[in-house]
């Protein structure tokens, strides 16, 4: 199976990342462009075919690593 | 002859590369503003250290953009002298004035020590002084100095002998062939991750950097002498 | 009095009747106190508003007596405690700024952030008296290696201080780290900054003339650890997990960007006062550079900055969102001022005037939302004169005979046990992480005794080092306090340099412990006995109390941060052996 | 609208911290996890109702800017 997790800021933290990506793409001339939230995007291969205990461990494996909880949130889906 | 030192809002090597010029030829320098719209006063640009946007996303990604950098490109083509270190070569690299990119350390943290360098190219305007192969002291410090290109470049790269600098040691960040610096195709723009500007004197721990800064006077009265000749380019 | 429209905050009656004050860390009899000096039962932004101002960590309420017992002066001191940072001359129309801060309970919750905000913040501490940082220092303290939340710590720790200094471009040329059981659950992160000053741009936190404009600058704030100050000043609970959303992130960038624009602002010669937004942000700030002037101030919460929506003037005065700084100027100066930010790519809002009342008033959404004394929120904070005892292991111990250790046979094993030892063997692995290098002034770098930063231009040098072994002060605290001064003494001396003075951050366990409350008296006295006899004054320093868990204390750990003078960079020394066929000399017993 | 726009390590560029998180996993007795890629996540509102010219700006500014194409891959998606 694969996974895909997006880890991202929570809304209330400052993301210095995004607010310089933001005012970097209005210099360029994309006047259009709100605000900008950066997060990570992690693709992960897992060898099992059991979906639930699938969730089940990656839920811990985001909390534990992959997220740091106190300033970000997570999500993730599997695929195949 | 006239250096500059470009200031994006978030360098912190500017003044080390100001007082190093100073203190190595004594030759004239000035700090240029990330705003600057012209460069025609200067022979020698030097792109400093540091953290040019505090280099969210990538390293110099977002420098590249800046008003500056459209006189950097200009003086690129009409053959001044560009030395970009550390955070410096990788805005060189994301503006595409040289070759491959800057990754992250494969160690995943920022290191800071001396290491050895083997100058592998003595011909270009930055490394004339040195005699080709000659090992040097030039410490680093960096995240994000991993260099890679694609085989083909780096088939390029050494065909045209564009491979100024390797590390000599332990290869302190994963960079492809343990590439330290690399120059462009006509070897008047630089890029390297170590800091020559921090090796001008004994009490810096080395002074290895020193002839850095003397090649770049020598090409400089060199290309003078000549163009005195072809009377173009005289100061 | 306007009570803020806000459906959440809690009435003026409503924190009378439960006491909601209590939450805040205000007592009863403290809560009656305010009352008095308000005239009237203070409202949701008002108790906010005093409760941080009356914490530990901006009152010094425990330890006030105790920091007196420091000598505070000497032929060099320029400025001592009570300002952002202290001033020692060093000749020359120059002079050192120096300061320590603890980051301790931040660390804990989020180690990456905590100890990066610790940095910045005194850094800001330094650059706000006029001062160009020039290196920075930090003592660290955590539990034992083979625990994996303490391998997080460190590791995260040890990146957030790089994080924040390498991209700012400040060398962290020194610092310590040990490891201890003591410290499981309460890692120390103390950051230290050291900078350089003509003596005419020394610069104080005082809102000087009535009418004169007040100005923010830095970046919008936002819900950032609301509450941080008294939180600072709590036991670290499983209760404070759940407030996790103290936690500020910083932007060493955006701090870069409003150090150089402030370091303009002051060499433009029009700044009457600046304060930076430290712990308790608006409040301390601006009730602090009121007071100092011996004036009022009112503030217009609508023109501050703000990064969400919907923010309260309580969010907006407790807020502490990082690199920010208040100023006050002439207000024909405006113009130029914000020119100067402009440069930098910043802006500066106008957000309240100097008054002549000595109240600090609140305006937002066009009403009166919070008026009080400032006197009351600056001086009339009660100080408190804790309990004492004698612990009984110190008792204890006083009866063991220390000759009576096995001699030691086999010293080759012993000394490689030494040496195995996380708290000795080398911090290559730590001090690698950090630009030691930059500014290109570092002459002793990490990994000898103190670090020495030349000042360009003279043949001067300044030495510095951060030092304290907790487990000899917590043995014996008043000799462990006098052993924690001399070693840092013998550091810089070693380094070719003369000692001028120490910053200090006194990180204890909770006060309210007569045992620990002893443990600090014992240390404090220790530590002035021998500030005096190395004639180096205490300039400035830090507190940080209630360090500890439902497991115990952490050893009291009295961080000395001592500052010395190289008068020829020809007298720098370093550690190591030099040449084979050398004399090896050892001194003292 | 809003994008969504996922940067990615480039399948023949090093990607040290998959690597290192990976290896992370396995130690936490996550032993099924196989490779691991770690990239970037973006999410911009954009002020614009025109789909197709936001298509094209945003490649624009992926090309420009969000990514370093030497190294990295990209692909976005739009909503609303
Ligand atoms: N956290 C740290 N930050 C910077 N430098 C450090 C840190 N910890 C240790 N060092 C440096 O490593 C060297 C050795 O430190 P330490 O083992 O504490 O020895 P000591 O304090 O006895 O000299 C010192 O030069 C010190 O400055």
């Amino acid at each position: 199976m694969k996974a895909k997790v997006y880890v991202t800021i929570k809304q209330n933290v400052l993301d210095p990342q995004g607010n310089a990506v933001q005012g970097a793409l209005h210099t360029l001339g994309f006047g259009e462009v709100g605000k900008v939230r950066i997060g990570k995007y992690l693709e992960l291969e897992l060898d099992t075919n059991d979906r639930a205990q699938a969730e089940e461990k990656l839920k811990v494996m985001c909390e534990k690593l992959l997220a740091n909880t106190v300033v970000e949130d997570y999500r993730f889906e599997l695929e195949g | 002859m006239k250096f500059a030192v470009l200031v994006f809002p978030g360098s912190n090597c500017d003044i080390d590369c100001y007082k190093a010029v100073e203190d190595t030829v004594g030759q004239s320098v000035d700090y240029v503003f990330h705003t600057a719209t012209d460069l025609s006063a200067y022979d020698a640009i030097l792109v400093p250290g540091g953290f040019s946007y505090g280099d969210y996303l990538r390293c110099g990604a977002i420098a590249q953009f800046a008003p500056v950098m459209t006189e950097v490109r200009k003086a690129a083509e009409a053959g001044k002298f560009i030395l970009g270190i550390c955070n410096g070569f990788q805005i060189l690299t994301e503006a595409g004035l040289l070759p491959g990119a800057l990754i992250r350390n494969n160690s995943l943290k920022f290191r800071c020590h001396q290491v050895d360098l083997v100058v592998e190219n003595a011909t270009t305007a930055f490394t004339n002084a040195y005699k080709q192969g000659q090992v040097i002291d030039i410490p680093i410090a960096h995240g994000e100095g991993s260099y890679f290109v694609d085989d083909e470049t780096l088939a390029s790269l050494k065909a045209n002998n564009q491979i100024v600098f390797r590390y000599a040691g332990d290869n302190p960040n994963g960079s492809v062939e343990n590439i330290a610096g690399v120059c462009n195709e006509a070897g008047n723009v630089v890029g390297m991750m170590p800091h020559p500007e921090r090796a001008v004197k004994d009490i810096l721990g080395s002074d290895d950097g020193v002839k850095m800064f003397k090649s770049v006077l020598n090409a400089f009265v060199t290309q003078a002498k000549s163009g005195a000749v072809n009377g173009a380019g005289a100061r | 009095m306007a009570q803020q429209v806000s459906v959440k905050e809690p009435t003026v009656e409503q924190i009378a009747e439960q006491k909601i004050y209590k939450q805040f860390g205000v007592s009863d009899k403290e809560y009656d106190l305010i009352c008095g000096f308000m005239g009237r039962k203070p409202n949701y932004t008002e108790i906010g508003v005093f409760s941080v101002m009356w914490s530990e960590h901006c009152a010094y309420k425990n330890s006030k007596p105790l920091l007196r017992r420091f000598p505070v002066t000497g032929p060099r001191v320029l400025m001592g405690p009570g300002e952002g940072a202290g001033i020692v001359d060093i000749g020359d129309n120059q002079a050192v700024v120096f300061k320590i801060e603890s980051h301790n309970h931040p660390s804990a919750i989020e180690p990456y952030q905590g100890a990066a905000t610790g940095v910045g913040g005194i850094i800001r501490d330094i650059f706000s008296m006029g001062a160009r940082p020039v290196a920075l220092l930090n003592s660290l303290r955590f539990g034992r290696l083979e625990n994996e939340r303490v391998r997080y710590l460190f590791e995260h720790v040890v990146s957030g201080i790089a994080g924040y200094g390498n991209c700012i471009g400040i060398p962290t040329v020194a610092g310590e780290v040990m490891f201890d059981e003591a410290y499981e659950g309460n890692p120390l992160v103390n950051a230290m900054c050291v900078g350089l000053i003509d003596h005419d741009k020394i610069q104080r936190g005082v809102a000087k003339g009535i009418g004169n404009p007040v100005f923010y600058v830095g970046p919008a704030t936002g819900r950032d650890g609301i509450h941080g100050a008294t939180f600072a000043s709590e036991d670290l609970t499983a209760e404070s997990e759940a407030k996790r959303s103290a936690v500020q992130v910083g932007d060493p960038f955006m701090e870069k960007l409003v150090m150089e624009a402030t370091l303009e602002l002051i060499d433009s010669g029009i700044v009457l006062g600046i304060q930076d937004m430290g712990a308790a942000g608006l409040t301390c700030s601006s009730a602090e550079m009121a007071s100092k002037a011996g004036n009022g101030m009112e503030l217009y919460l609508d023109e501050v900055p703000q990064r969400e929506e919907g923010m309260t003037a309580y969010e907006m005065m407790l807020s502490e969102s990082q690199e920010r700084m208040l100023f006050v100027c002439e207000p024909q100066h405006e113009a130029q001022a914000k020119g100067i930010f402009e440069r930098w790519g910043l802006h500066c809002a106008k957000v309240g005037k100097v008054s002549d009342d000595g109240r600090l008033k609140l305006f937002h959404k066009g009403e009166l939302v919070g008026d009080m004394p400032v006197h009351a929120l600056v001086d009339d904070c009660p100080i408190y004169d804790k309990p004492s005892q004698i612990p009984e292991y110190y008792l204890k111990n006083g009866s063991i005979d220390t000759n009576r250790y096995d001699q030691v046979l086999d010293l080759n094993a012993a000394l490689q046990k030494v040496l195995a030892s996380p708290s000795l063997a080398s911090k290559e692995w730590v001090y690698n992480q950090y630009d030691y290098m930059v500014r290109t002034e570092t002459a002793v770098r990490p990994g000898s005794d103190a670090a020495v930063v030349t000042i360009r231009g003279t043949r001067k040098g300044l030495a510095m080092t951060t030092d304290c072994n907790g487990r000899y002060v917590y043995l014996d605290p008043e000799v462990g306090g006098r052993i924690a001064v001399a070693e840092a003494g013998r550091n810089i001396v070693c380094s070719g340099a003369e000692p001028l003075a120490i910053t200090d951050n006194l990180n204890f366990g909770s006060p309210e412990k007569p045992e620990i409350f002893w443990q600090m008296e014992k240390a404090v006295d220790g530590m002035a006995e021998a500030c005096r006899v190395f004639e180096t004054p205490v300039i400035g320093g830090n507190v940080s109390l209630y360090n500890e868990n439902a497991r115990g204390a952490i050893y009291p750990t009295p961080v000395v941060g001592m500052v010395g003078l190289v008068h020829d960079t020809d007298h720098i020394t370093t550690q190591e052996f030099k040449a084979e066929g050398d004399v090896i000399f050892l001194l003292g017993e």
